[in-house]
């Protein structure tokens, strides 16, 4: 029999996927759609102290092999985010909070104040490639990676996840830096840009943003292989899947689970079921019975 | 980006223009485009012209379709789409209910036999009345400025509703609301045109959902039935921010 | 009139476009070939100091939206390559000598057997993603970067290019560092992996490898424009180009010539003359008459 | 990576085995595989039968022949292809000339009205040589252990070849040479497929070159007259290093 449910970080996942942090998920009611629609959990958008609107749109453009985004961080603020969470727990599924500050004290609040909405676990953007003060720019420094860490560690009781960027000279540095974390999330977006040579202008207001989508994939499952192989961390992988061989292709590289972000505008929301299904298929096929025999395989 | 050379642009009312250009892509009447105007933003339009030579109609409300609007022949202009699903276009009788810009997105939709319920805050807002064949439009305004002076639902409300075969309404949404709890136990169906925040145009941002449904993907245009299930419809939205908020009039 | 031809660090190129370093360039012949198909000039394989045959085959993978290679700077040693560069010269075309080292010295003793061969211009590879003790490894260094580029300035006469690498937290710190350098290059390739999850292995032997073709397009464009407004520098830009809007958009993006590779296996060799043509009525069409009134427009 | 499940191994000479799998793909005589051993190598291999059950046919020469002529019935095949420019096939009669494995590959072209050459170091490496009709076919071994004693080349000088419409042949580079050499100006038309090394099989590394084209993608078959111009057939040739050696009989 194959079992595709599997657990991160002590969370039972009914299947290993989840939906990705900035995608479909700053309305609560569509989160619960969403795992309505057959995801195991969700993230939810990241979400800061105080309220940000983030940049004036262009903040998403369609781009060959994926999409280019630079959203800003919008994002209603963590009090106001509350009714959002209470809407998506009625899944009765885990809810990741997703949470971005500047310092170990903002991350700590955010993360409390999550812990308090009844997140299932918290997950730290030290990633988001656009915004100065923000993100990569925690991200990239780890001595500040491991004093969140290490914050958060001490006063959560939830699992805490740490994703990093692959915009980094050493993946493995920081992800050292983050070894308390339950688990790694690897990846966040590729920093790139598009220009319209018609406009003669970059597309988005923001000019730089973060390429998602199957542009990345290879990219996504090189920073699972190699940081599993390096630190032997529970990871969940995202970046660019957009079908079961994708998904199979990080499990195999080391992640755990993963999260879906792009291929929801591919691929539609009968992503998660459509995977599940043939994952089972793919499992049968192959000998595997449980998602756990698959974690590494081709880690050598 | 699409880029396109303006063909023409012309004055249809207060702070209102049709910009046209010929763009060889098969699109139906209720999709959109995601406008782009350098330097300014990106902002969802309805397409009122759906043939070779395609339009669509602003208004001005702020920044960006203040911009739009000064665009001149032979300008460019930016967008992608089209994007939306489009109306469920039902043969026999049409009923048209237009609030404001809204109209725009219900042009392509009249014909000879149409019967237009047309609205505005006053009478020089009033939109694409004139395109219904004589006698077939009810005109409203806020002021009474022009028609009746009242709502769009009192216009439709002077109506004898079985008389049509479908009813396509669009404006803002505690219009749409109003029309919706009138229209909800009658036989007449009928569809509806939404409008909320909207940044990527792709079903992937959220800022425009309603009841985990994308109004860019899976709307804007729902019929009667989908609406009525829904918490969001005409109750709370949320803002760029993502802040939850209620729905007031504009 | 327009004019197509240009001038990246002093040197004369009929049109803007060079074939990137590591494609079809290690056969004189092939090299002279893509001279007659309509390159401007051509940049040979990286040559190191000694032959190496590089890894085992799988070397390179086709995936969706390109190529994952780790060819393992395979090259015959720059002294059995004489014979190459005497063949491609025949093109009278300039002829680019890539090189490859671990330190200043091996970079200087290279860079002057290919000036004495008669190589238009030495161009520096910093940025192999996938040879221990080469590449990245060095270009991720900015006191070395700096060491090698003052090195080969004091005694050569012909321009120098440095080619980067994107898999830096801060690509302008190396820039800086390479300020020397007659122009910049810019991309290499992203580092990436493959898995084919019936083998339930990395498809190439290196495991690790890089990424080219369309899916970094938009992250060379990002590395170009952040070079160029940071630094201000000449910049050959690299990565994903297949066709004239693409080329276009990295010289908007700040670069005065770009280089192509891995379209040539989806595109043909045609590639060179067929986006000459179209530059040509791309130009004609939105009123440039030179190739350097585009360069970098849309930088702001 | 192309997987497929091995149907069926035969062995069928020394060291030599033909694999067959099906793969539902149209491949042509001439194309060929590149072949991946997990943790042994990727090498370029012909496809030997091009009907719906394809079929491969290795000899071993080292490490990764060697393991893939280990492989069973039931074991996976990992490939990529087909590749290359598959043999022009002319209407008539065909000389078919191969030396040692080359005969793999131009095994499709085998018809009833073919005729054969085929050579090998010794007879007990001569390929195929049975699935020509009845007196259908020369054997060639270097050491005369069966047929003529002596190179291909003895084998093509002793048939009338105006008796054919056209001559495909496959071998070492200096078979060919010899070959080609014979029949420049003679009248028959030729075609040959060559072997060099080869790391992509799709034209971007250079190490399978020959004046400028790439055997994988441009070959591996090449008309008479298009080797006729080539400075570098039978002369030199690049190792895997990319170094030029003088091309000399395995
Ligand atoms: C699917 C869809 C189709 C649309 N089609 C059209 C169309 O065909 N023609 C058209 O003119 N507009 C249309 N709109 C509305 C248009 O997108 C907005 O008017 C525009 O985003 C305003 O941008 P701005 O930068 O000019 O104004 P902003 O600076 O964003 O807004 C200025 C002020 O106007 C208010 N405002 C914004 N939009 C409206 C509105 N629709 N009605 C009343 N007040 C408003 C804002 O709340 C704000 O207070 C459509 C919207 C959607 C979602
Ligand atoms: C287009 C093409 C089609 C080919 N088709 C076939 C085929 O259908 N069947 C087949 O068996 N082989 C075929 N080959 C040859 C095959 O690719 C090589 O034999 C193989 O690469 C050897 O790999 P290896 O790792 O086993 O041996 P290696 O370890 O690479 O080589 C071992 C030794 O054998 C020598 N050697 C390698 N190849 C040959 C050769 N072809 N003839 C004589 N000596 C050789 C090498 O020089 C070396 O000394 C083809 C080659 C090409 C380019
Ligand atoms: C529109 C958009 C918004 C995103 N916002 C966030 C965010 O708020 N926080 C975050 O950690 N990642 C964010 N991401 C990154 C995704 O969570 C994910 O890491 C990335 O898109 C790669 O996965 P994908 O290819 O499946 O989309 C966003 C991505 C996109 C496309
Ligand atoms: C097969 C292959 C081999 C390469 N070898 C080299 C090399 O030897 N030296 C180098 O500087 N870059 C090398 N590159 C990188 C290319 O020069 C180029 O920077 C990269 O492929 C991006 O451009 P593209 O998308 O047009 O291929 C290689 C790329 C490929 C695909
Ligand atoms: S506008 Fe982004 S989901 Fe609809
Ligand atoms: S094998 Fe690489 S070019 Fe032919």
């Amino acid at each position: 029999m194959v079992h595709t449910d599997t657990t991160v970080a002590g969370i039972r996942l009914s299947n290993p996927m989840m939906l990705a942090s900035g995608i479909l998920d700053e309305n609560g009611y569509t989160m619960l759609e969403i795992l309505k629609k057959g995801a195991a959990a969700v993230v939810t958008k990241s979400i800061g102290t105080s309220e940000r609107t983030g940049y004036k749109p262009p903040v998403v453009v369609p781009i060959q092999g994926g999409l280019l985004n630079a959203i800003g961080l919008a994002n209603p603020g963590i009090k106001n985010f509350r009714g959002e969470m209470e809407i998506a727990l009625r899944g009765n599924k885990p809810v990741v909070g997703s949470i971005f500050g500047a310092t170990a004290d903002e991350f700590l609040q955010l993360a409390l104040d999550m812990e308090e909405y009844g997140a299932t676990a918290v997950e730290l953007n030290l990633s988001c490639p656009h915004v100065a003060g923000y993100g990569t720019e925690v991200g990239s420094d780890p001595q500040l990676v491991e004093d969140i860490v290490t914050t958060l560690k001490s006063k959560l009781k939830i699992p805490v996840f740490a994703k990093l960027s692959p915009n980094v000279t050493n993946i493995v540095d920081i992800a050292n830096a983050a070894h308390k974390a339950d688990a790694l999330v690897l990846i966040n977006t590729v920093r790139a840009m598009s220009i319209d040579i018609h406009a003669r202008k970059a597309v988005l207001t923001n000019r730089y943003g973060g390429l998602s989508g199957p542009a990345i994939k290879n990219v996504g499952v090189r920073y699972v292989y190699e940081v599993r192989k390096e630190t032997g961390k529970e990871i969940i992988g995202v970046g660019g899947i957009e079908n079961t061989n994708d998904l199979v292709e990080y499990v195999m590289a080391g992640a755990s689970a993963v999260q879906i972000g792009t291929a929801l505008y591919t691929q539609g929301k009968d992503i998660f079921s459509r995977i599940e299904a043939n994952l089972e298929k793919f499992m049968e096929a192959e000998g595997f019975n449980r998602i756990s025999e698959m974690i590494g395989v081709a880690v050598e | 980006m699409i880029v396109k050379i303006i063909s023409d642009v012309e004055r249809i009312g207060r702070n209102t223009v049709t910009i046209r250009f010929s763009w060889d892509q098969k699109v139906e009447p209720g999709q959109f485009l995601m406008v782009w105007m350098p330097n300014h933003s990106e902002i969802p339009i309805s397409i009122s012209h759906t043939g070779p030579l395609k339009g669509i109609t602003i208004r001005s409300y702020g920044e960006t379709s203040e911009a739009m609007i000064g665009l001149r022949k032979g300008d460019r202009i930016f967008f992608r789409g089209p994007y939306g699903r489009p109306f469920d276009i039902k043969p026999g009788r049409k009923l048209i209910v237009g609030g404001g810009s809204g109209m725009a997105g219900l042009l392509p939709l009249v014909d000879s036999r149409a019967y237009g319920v047309v609205s505005a805050r006053t009478s020089s807002d009033l939109l694409f009345a004139d395109r219904f064949a004589e006698g077939h439009v009810t005109m409203v305004t806020d002021d009474g400025t022009a028609g009746i002076r009242g709502f769009a639902i009192d216009g439709v409300k002077s109506l004898q509703l079985d008389e049509f075969d479908m009813m396509y309404v669009c404006g803002p949404e505690l219009m749409l609301k109003s029309i919706l709890d009138y229209v909800a136990h009658k036989s007449i169906p009928a569809q509806f045109s939404l409008e909320r925040t909207m940044k990527c145009g792709i079903g992937i941002c959220d800022s425009c959902s309603i009841d985990g449904r994308q109004l860019c993907t899976e709307g804007p245009t729902f019929s009667k039935e989908e609406l009525m299930g829904m918490h969001e419809f005409g109750t709370t939205r949320l803002t760029e921010s993502g802040k939850r908020i209620q729905i007031g009039r504009h």
